[in-house]
């Protein structure tokens, strides 16, 4: 129906561009798929549902992080060249860093779903950035109680030594020492790192009796050393950067379940519907790390754009955290988009959880999974944490 | 700040339980405090206090094992205390956590442990935390010996829950540091042949080297190539890199070399012979970590205080098989001391009759395949993906440098003494700093020996 | 497809911040190579220790502006001294090995836990060039002719960046065309003959070292500068490959080289990603797939550094003369 | 301040004009030289045009004809395009007209190897061992394409160089520059050529060992090799020479019979010089 | 020419025995030892070079000559052994330093700088120049005068040695004499006290030979010591005031052309028999500038 939202003066608006910078290569290249996936599956949904303000929306704009900063910053300029509204990414905080000025000082909307940096709260950004990750101060104590909730109590984290990992670590050591237990050994490793033997060692000899891994893939490798030098899978916890439904077959091709017991958290909520759309829309998708929040990044700014009755970022940004915070839960852009053109204010429940923005652009309350891997090597989601700072 | 940021953080709001048989969540049903007392031994009979606000809700007292469980009505914020009183004379309670803990959130369902520790007086420590570079020395000396102590219900894995004696360390890392070092080398061979015979820097080396193992990976896992055995698709991968070294050397850089294109070009070249070959792969294979489905996941060999699995001790001894190989071939037989011929002079070797162009040819199929041998035995070792070689290209080159150019043994000995130095400095430094320590020995050595540790130096005039 | 707008978005690149930096990294770059001979693989240690010289005199230690300028030139002093010392006095193919090496070493340091008080480790450092925008002189809005336009912002750094592009060439033209110059070719050619005549080589070639770093540095304070953010791990090793194949494209050994490398290189770059970028949204290359591009378009610009070699090895306004002698 | 051993001679300016003149003159003669048949010899190389840098040509028609059993010497000055000539007779560089053939058979486009597997072989001026093979290992270069030959021709080359016998396995980069000439030399004779391109080959060497490649080089040429050898040590070289040419500017200014060129007295005057004239 | 006894002259006196004291030594050598493994390629107990002759160093090849020459000017390191130069001790010094003292040589497998003008390869080597510090190269003003003079007396040095033809080019398209020519030209060119020259006539052309001999001799005349390594006999007899003869790292023998060629040693060991008729007749020929004196 796009009666309603010819509520716009006269339907003049421009269409609402999108465009996005996400690591289609470089070192976090397999971050990218998911997200770009979820980022054209977001705006197929909306054009699906007549568009925003009546108007279609265009073919999201591309560019590559390539988890280079000089790269990052030439795709900002060539997005803010084609006059995108609103820019999706980066993915890495560290690029966002990067791009951050360029983007927020056009005046432009950005909005990340995988930022976990906890410098990006306070970052000056003139109420343009937002993220739909939620911060490692909210991952952080999850997992430490998680692990310390399972009856360990001498704990070896060990992290890619990156922004990533060195801030989850560092909120998941708080945590476990906070709750009492004694983290034995905290190591970060280089994550270009060619040779995992030594990390390996350092925790089978550090005499913990868990081991906390923060890393992306590369993770495997630490799992394999582990478990070859007798660690069980039970003592193992990692974080988001390893939820990832394939990591028995990673990890023993032969019997996945190998892992079993090894478990983790990451943000999500349970959300079964989304990952199937999902990989309907993009059969060839085999992770879908970081999917749900980019997909609510699109969302939220297109219904921002609709309450705003304009498409202009400048005007639509000062609808961002309300669109989320409003009386009249809501999930999907058609529903959405309907009850603010009845004239309600909404609150946008996301793929991602129920994604309340603050003043920051942070979601206040972040939806945990904790997932395990059982006898098959089968990836579950054990349970599900809310959790508010 | 950040400290307090996360004491007031947990507070829960809805705890949704989705998957009914939980793996945790073994007894179903309400909600518990619990928790065991094992540092640094288990104490029976210690008091312990739950309460809400100021209302107490219940008391227990640990048992033989040091545990102790107090059911609580609900989901909510309590507080527990220890009895400072219960504890006996000969420990007190650690500062860490103290002796309370103050809004402990319990979500729905959930069996929330919390963490007592006991010391004895006078060895307390103020903080526990490791710093990254002393890897938890007091951990051992706390809990020498763990045996009969150790309570059911807590998982403890064989020779794991005490720490290591340094000098075993130091014989794992030793162990440790051979085969990387060996994967090096073995990667490196081809570096050093095709960088000594022709006398470039080739940059696409490393993935050469991720090509040789991702179409061992092609041929041994999925669908594509009905599962052949990774033997046998690491002797097809290895042929392919012969192939595409072959096919570099003929349509590439024979070509160049016609055209009297200077070696710096050439590296050039070879930059963006690089990025398209790892972007290719990129495109082929995608940007994911995969493992070669064979010989994962092994039961380690128990020499002493080293363990090695059967796979990384195949590969140190194929490695060294291999390395010696090229190497007596280099020094012995014609065709590779027509190979050095080349590497000195190219225009005198034509003139003693040698095929030069043949010879290059060779040196580049036997470096493609060399290059891709190194990548299955890296990928077998660690993981495949598509920047595997060009993370390892420089650790290659400073092993090709540090053993000596155009030396037989050099790749070898650089390799080993990289490899080493990477492992061995985890002993005392981060092991973010790994690489940062192999490429400075690698300096180190060139300040003494500018010529390579096997290097020869040349006469000036 | 719109050719006009890919050319002029290329062509907005190409004289742009980014490619200015690079050039000017280049020109440190040149006078190592082109001019000394030496294979400095490290370039992009300079550009490291100059981005973190402004960023952490302005952030940590809350130094005003022009000092972190001068705090760069030091650091890149400090650092060709140490880079110099130990491998100065080694062949060429171990030099440039060595000189990676030292960059990385550099570069972990700098991303390393314990150095995160100071260099903000892998977090890295924000915010410090406010002063820098405010001395803007040109009123903010957009400025430009036809389809190429810049901001007040990046206007201002381009008039900063070329102004140092322009200033670097001037002093490399007037050394390398005076006898110092001289002294340094024939280093490049043969140093033990120089050295036969009197000449102290390796004071020539730290000079020289320490010359190109400051360029190098220069370039990283304006990388700061520019981006208002650094992470040691945007320099990588690849960044001083890039400065090679810009370097060799325009020219080795020539004042203007590295410039039109620069210019020709970031032109190049934007011209792909925009073709592919528009090809895939076209639908013209179904088998595209949205995250192949990026890759495609490295790719792309490898195949294009490959054929450019082939068919101009001297470099587009290198002298060919001078590489053939080279050669037999 | 000139020199007094100048004066019984011109002015060294008047004489380099007259020298100039002398040559312009006998370069202006030269290219005429008649073109014979190919396959009347064993070499022939006709009004050859060849160089390194794409335009600039070094040898500008040049001619030389070797036949079986002969020794030609060929002097000029330094500069003249002895050594380009050798190259490219040898496939070093290619030829951009004029005609060159072996035993008739054009070899204008062939590869050095290929020439080597038709029994040329050839000693550089320059540059002329592998510095980081041992000396054994040059050697065994030379007789690469006869590997079995081996043994018994190391012997033969260890009686007229003992020297390289007892440095077998020094690496040939740390000899002195005669040791490394002796090397060169060695690695051409173990390739038993039936054509010998040397170029200066004594330079360097000492006096008795000077005298002694000569010997060896009539000696070999008495077993039947045709030898082409360009010398500065161009009096005893063209003592020992069948025939010699004099290149001058990449063109032949003389040729005749080694007699004949010693006894001309403008060869002697721009090129062989009088400082060991004899008698 | 003046009327003191000039150097030449005054080794009359000196007697032709290995390590003999002279006059007034520019260059003395004590117990300067060099070997590589087990081979002892330097061992030279005292040896003395008279300023302002043309000394000849001439012995079978691998005695140990460039060696010594490498040593002397600090481009090997000596096992043993010190040496001084105009009084002043040179033990350490680098090859630039050793060059700045006066002392210049050339290398016996050439040394161009290929992808310099051959103009430019002259004007490198002039000594002194302000314009070759960093900072004096902004000042064109103070250095152009000085190039010009240099460019000069480049020109003049090329000339003499056949090359100005060539002065625009690079010198890597110098054939292999042309390049021997350079590297001599160019050593003259930093305006040395002592030259030593490694095996300067080897593939040099004859004719050419003899000009650049007399330009030697002229150069001796105004002073400068001329030490060179040949083997061309017809060279060092033609030129040389004093030969020392070195084998196996050690002074056989010095003395005059004429003690030289009758000592028997010598002549078995490095001249040859054969070489005696044609050497005889060039003994005039050799004498001829001394007696024009
Ligand atoms: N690699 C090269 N590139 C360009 N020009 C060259 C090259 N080598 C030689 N030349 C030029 O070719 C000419 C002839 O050189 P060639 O080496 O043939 O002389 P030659 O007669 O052997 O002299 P010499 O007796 O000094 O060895 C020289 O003038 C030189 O300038
Ligand atoms: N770096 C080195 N390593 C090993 N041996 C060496 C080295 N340098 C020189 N030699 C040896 O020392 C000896 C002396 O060499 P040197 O070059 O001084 O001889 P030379 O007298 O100059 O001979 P020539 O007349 O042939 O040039 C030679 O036998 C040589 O093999
Ligand atoms: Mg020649
Ligand atoms: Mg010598």
């Amino acid at each position: 129906g796009g009666g309603e939202s010819g509520g716009g003066e006269g339907g003049e608006a421009d269409a609402l561009r999108f465009g996005y910078i996400f690591p289609e290569t470089g070192d976090l290249s397999h971050l990218g798929p998911p997200q770009i996936s979820a980022a054209k599956y977001a705006l197929h949904e909306i054009n699906e549902a007549g568009g925003v303000l009546g108007q279609e929306v265009p073919e999201i704009l591309t560019g590559d992080e390539a988890n280079d900063a000089a790269q990052a910053n030439d795709a900002a300029d060539r997005l803010l060249g084609q006059d995108v509204d609103a820019v999706l990414g980066a993915a890495a905080s560290g690029m966002t860093m990067a791009v951050i000025d360029r983007i927020t000082g056009a005046e432009v909307v950005q909005c990340s779903g995988s930022n976990t940096s906890p410098d990006l709260s306070t970052y000056e950004d003139g109420g343009y950035y937002f993220r739909t990750a939620p911060s490692d101060l909210l991952q952080g104590p999850i997992l430490g109680q998680k692990v310390v909730d399972d009856g360990h109590q001498s704990v070896a984290v060990v992290y890619r030594a990156d922004d990533y990992g060195q801030g989850l670590a560092e909120a998941t050591a708080t945590a476990l020492e906070e709750n009492g237990a004694e983290v034995v050994l905290n190591e970060g490793y280089d994550p270009n790192s060619t040779n995992f033997t030594s990390v390996v060692q350092q925790v089978a000899g550090s005499g913990a009796d868990a081991a906390v891994l923060v890393s992306f893939e590369e993770g495997v490798q630490i799992i394999t050393g582990l478990i070859e030098e007798g660690f069980s899978p039970e003592q193992m916890y990692s974080a988001d950067g390893l939820n990832n439904e394939g990591l028995g077959e990673l990890v023993n091709a032969d019997d996945p379940g190998a892992i079993a017991g090894f478990q983790g958290t990451a943000p999500g909520v349970d959300n079964e519907q989304f990952t199937t759309a999902l990989t309907e829309f993009d059969s060839e998708l085999e992770v879908f790390q970081y999917a749900p929040q980019v997909y609510d990044c699109a969302i939220v700014i297109a219904l921002a754009a609709e309450a705003a009755e304009s498409t202009d970022p400048t005007v639509f940004v000062e609808q961002m955290t309300a669109v989320t915070q409003g009386d009249t839960q809501c999930s999907g852009f058609a529903e959405c988009r309907d009850l603010l053109a009845e004239g309600q204010s909404i609150d946008y429940q996301g793929a991602s959880g129920p994604l309340d923005f603050d003043e920051n652009g942070d979601v206040t309350v972040a939806s945990f999974m904790i997932y395990g891997f059982d006898e098959e090597g089968t990836h579950q989601a054990l349970e599900y944490v809310e959790s508010k700072p | 700040m950040r400290r307090r940021l996360v004491t007031v953080l947990l507070a829960v709001i809805t705890a949704i339980l989705v998957i009914p048989a939980g793996a945790v969540a073994d007894d179903q049903g309400g909600e518990t405090l619990n928790g065991q007392i094992r540092k640094p031994e288990t104490v029976e009979g210690i008091d312990i206090t739950v309460y809400q606000g100021s209302e107490e809700i219940g008391t227990a007292t640990t048992g033989p094992d040091g545990e102790w469980e107090v059911e609580v009505p609900g989901p909510g914020a309590y507080r527990v205390v220890l009895d400072q009183e219960s504890v006996p004379d000969e420990y007190v309670v650690s500062e860490r956590p103290g002796p309370e803990h103050d809004e402990v959130q319990v979500r729905e369902g959930q069996q929330r442990t919390v963490i007592f520790n006991l010391a004895r007086p006078g060895e307390e420590e103020g903080g526990s935390s490791a710093s990254p570079s002393e890897p938890a020395q007091e951990a051992a000396e706390e809990e020498p010996a763990q045996g009969e102590g150790t309570p059911e219900g807590v998982t403890t894995a064989p020779g794991v829950s005490s720490a290591t004696p340094f000098g075993t360390k130091v014989v794992q890392l030793t162990v440790a540091g051979i085969s990387f070092g060996l994967v090096i080398a073995i990667s490196a061979i081809g570096l050093s042949l095709i960088f000594g015979t022709t006398r470039m820097i080739n940059f696409a080396h490393g993935d050469m080297v991720t090509f040789g193992a991702m179409m061992a990976l092609l041929f041994s896992t999925g669908a594509t190539f009905n599962d052949v055995p990774l033997v046998v698709a690491a002797l097809i991968a290895v042929v392919l890199g012969a192939l595409l070294g072959i096919g570099l050397e003929r349509f590439l850089w024979r070509p160049l070399r016609r055209r009297n294109v200077a070696l710096i070009q050439m590296f050039i070249v070879s930059i963006g012979v690089a990025l398209i070959l790892r972007h290719l792969l990129l495109v082929g294979f995608g940007g994911n970590r995969e493992r070669y489905d064979e010989y994962q996941l092994q039961e380690m060999i128990r020499l002493g205080p080293v363990g090695v699995t059967p796979r990384e001790l195949t590969i140190i001894c194929l490695s060294v098989l291999v390395l010696v190989a090229v190497a007596a071939m280099l020094q012995f037989t014609r065709i590779g001391k027509a190979m050095r011929a080349v590497a000195d002079n190219r225009d005198l070797a034509e003139s003693s009759g040698i095929d030069v162009d043949r010879v290059t040819l060779y040196v580049w199929g036997l470096g493609g395949g060399l290059s891709a041998l190194g990548g299955v035995f890296y990928g077998l070792s660690q993981s495949v993906y598509w920047q595997m070689g060009f993370h390892l290209l420089l650790l290659m080159f400073a092993a090709v440098i540090l053993g000596g150019l155009g030396t037989a043994y050099g790749a070898m000995v650089g390799g080993l003494v990289i490899g080493l130095v990477a492992q061995l400095s985890t002993l005392w430094f981060p092991s973010e700093l790994m690489n940062a320590w192999a490429l400075a020995i690698m300096i180190v050595v060139l300040l003494v020996r500018p010529q390579g540790i096997l290097g020869r130096r040349e006469r000036v005039g | 497809m719109d050719f006009m707008y890919i050319l002029s978005s290329a062509f907005e690149t190409a004289i742009g911040p980014i490619a200015a930096i690079y050039a000017l990294a280049a020109i440190g770059l040149n006078l190592h190579f082109g001019y000394t001979g030496l294979l400095n693989f490290g370039q992009v240690g300079f550009m490291l220790v100059g981005a973190y010289g402004v960023a952490v005199s302005v952030t940590t230690f809350g130094l005003p502006l022009w000092a972190g300028f001068a705090v760069s030139v030091a650091c890149a002093v400090v650092l060709a001294l140490l880079l110099g010392i130990p491998t100065l006095r080694l062949r060429a193919d171990y030099l440039s090995i060595c000189t990676i090496a030292v960059a990385e070493v550099a570069r972990l340091l700098y991303r390393a836990s314990f150095a995160q008080e100071v260099t903000g480790g892998v977090y890295g450092l924000q915010r410090f060039a406010g002063d820098f925008y405010d001395a803007n002189p040109f009123p903010p809005g957009d400025y430009g002719v036809g389809d190429i336009s810049f901001s007040a912002r990046d206007l201002w750094l381009m008039t900063v960046l070329w102004g140092l592009v322009a200033l670097a060439c001037l002093v490399m033209w007037l050394l390398i065309h005076s006898p110092w110059g001289r002294v340094i070719k024939g280093i490049r050619e043969d140093e033990e003959a120089v050295r036969s005549l009197g000449k102290n080589v390796f004071v020539y070639k730290m000079q020289s070292l320490v010359l190109g770093g400051v360029f190098g540095a220069l370039a990283g304070a304006m990388i700061a500068i520019n981006q208002q953010t650094i992470t040691p791990d945007q320099f990588m090793p690849q960044v001083t490959f890039y400065l090679w194949a810009m370097l060799l494209l325009g020219g080795a050994g020539r004042t203007l080289g590295p410039v039109l490398g620069a210019v020709v290189m970031w032109f190049l770059l934007t011209v792909f990603d925009e073709l592919l970028r528009s090809l895939s949204s076209t639908g013209i290359l179904p088998f595209l797939q949205g995250s192949d591009v990026g890759a495609l378009r490295h790719a792309m610009v490898g195949l294009t550094l490959l054929l450019l070699i082939v068919y101009r090895p001297q470099g587009i306004i290198g002298n060919r003369k001078e590489m053939l002698v080279n050669v037999k | 301040m000139s020199g007094n051993p100048e004066q019984e001679r011109p002015s060294g300016v008047e004489a380099a004009v007259e020298a100039q003149h002398v040559r312009e003159e006998v370069l202006e003669r030269a290219g005429t030289a008649p073109a014979g048949d190919p396959r009347d010899h064993l070499v022939f190389a006709d009004e050859l045009v060849a160089g390194y840098v794409p335009e600039v040509n070094i040898l500008n028609g040049c001619t030389l004809t070797l036949d079986e059993g002969e020794v030609v010497g060929i002097i000029g000055p330094n500069g003249a395009g002895k050594s380009t000539l050798i190259k490219t007779i040898f496939g070093l560089i290619p030829v951009r007209s004029g005609g060159l053939s072996l035993r008739g058979e054009s070899i204008a486009n062939l590869a050095a190897h290929e020439l080597v597997s038709r029994g040329v072989g050839y000693v550089p001026q320059t540059q002329n061992v592998f510095p980081t093979l041992t000396v054994e290992e040059n050697l065994q270069m030379g007789a690469y394409l006869r590997p079995k030959s081996f043994a018994a021709r190391f012997d033969a080359v260890a009686e007229l160089f003992p020297l390289l016998a007892q440095r077998r396995r020094q690496k040939a980069g740390a000899l002195s520059g005669g040791e490394r000439q002796m090397v060169a030399m060695g690695r051409a004779l173990m390739m038993e050529p039936s054509v010998l391109l040397l170029d200066e080959p004594t330079a360097g060497l000492s006096p008795i060992y000077q005298e002694e490649v000569f010997q060896r080089v009539k000696q070999i040429n008495a077993t039947g090799v045709s030898v082409i050898m360009v010398e500065q040590n161009a009096r005893r070289c063209l003592q020992i020479c069948d025939r010699g040419y004099v290149l001058d500017q990449g063109r032949n200014a003389y040729t005749g019979t080694g007699r004949e060129l010693l006894e001309d007295p403008n060869v002697v005057e721009l090129y062989l010089g009088t400082l060991a004239k004899s008698a | 020419m003046s009327s003191d006894p000039t150097p030449v002259d005054r080794m009359a006196g000196v007697a032709p025995e290995p390590g003999v004291t002279k006059p007034d030594p520019i260059l003395t050598v004590d117990g300067v030892r060099r070997s590589f493994g087990g081979l002892t390629a330097v061992d030279v107990e005292h040896l003395e070079v008279q300023r302002g002759t043309i000394t000849a160093l001439i012995g079978p090849n691998g005695a140990g000559k460039s060696t010594l020459f490498n040593l002397l000017t600090g481009f090997d390191r000596v096992d043993a052994g010190e040496w001084s130069f105009e009084g002043r001790r040179l033990n350490r010094l680098g090859g630039h330093q050793v060059a700045r003292t006066g002392m210049v040589r050339t290398f016996q497998l050439t040394k161009a700088l290929t992808r310099l003008t051959v103009m430019d390869n002259m004007l490198l080597a002039a000594p002194g120049q302000t314009g070759e510090r960093m900072w004096g190269a902004f000042a064109r003003g103070l250095w152009g005068r000085q190039e010009r003079a240099n460019a000069e007396r480049a020109e003049a040095l090329l000339e003499r040695f056949k090359l100005l033809a060539k002065k625009d080019e690079m010198a890597g398209s110098l054939s292999g004499g042309q390049r021997k020519l350079l590297e001599m030209a160019r050593s003259l060119m930093v305006n040395p006290s002592m030259v030593m020259l490694d095996e300067p006539m080897a593939g040099v052309n004859p004719a050419l030979v003899q000009s650049l001999l007399g330009h030697i001799t002229a150069l001796r005349d105004e002073g400068m010591t001329v030490l060179f390594v040949e083997h061309d006999m017809d060279v060092i007899m033609g030129i040389s005031d004093w030969i020392v003869v070195l084998a196996q790292g050690r002074v056989i023998a010095e003395g005059r052309p004429a003690d030289i060629r009758a000592n028997k040693e010598v002549v078995d060991a490095y001249l040859g028999t054969h070489h005696e008729e044609p050497s005889d007749t060039a003994v005039p020929a050799a004498a001829e500038p001394e007696e024009d004196r």
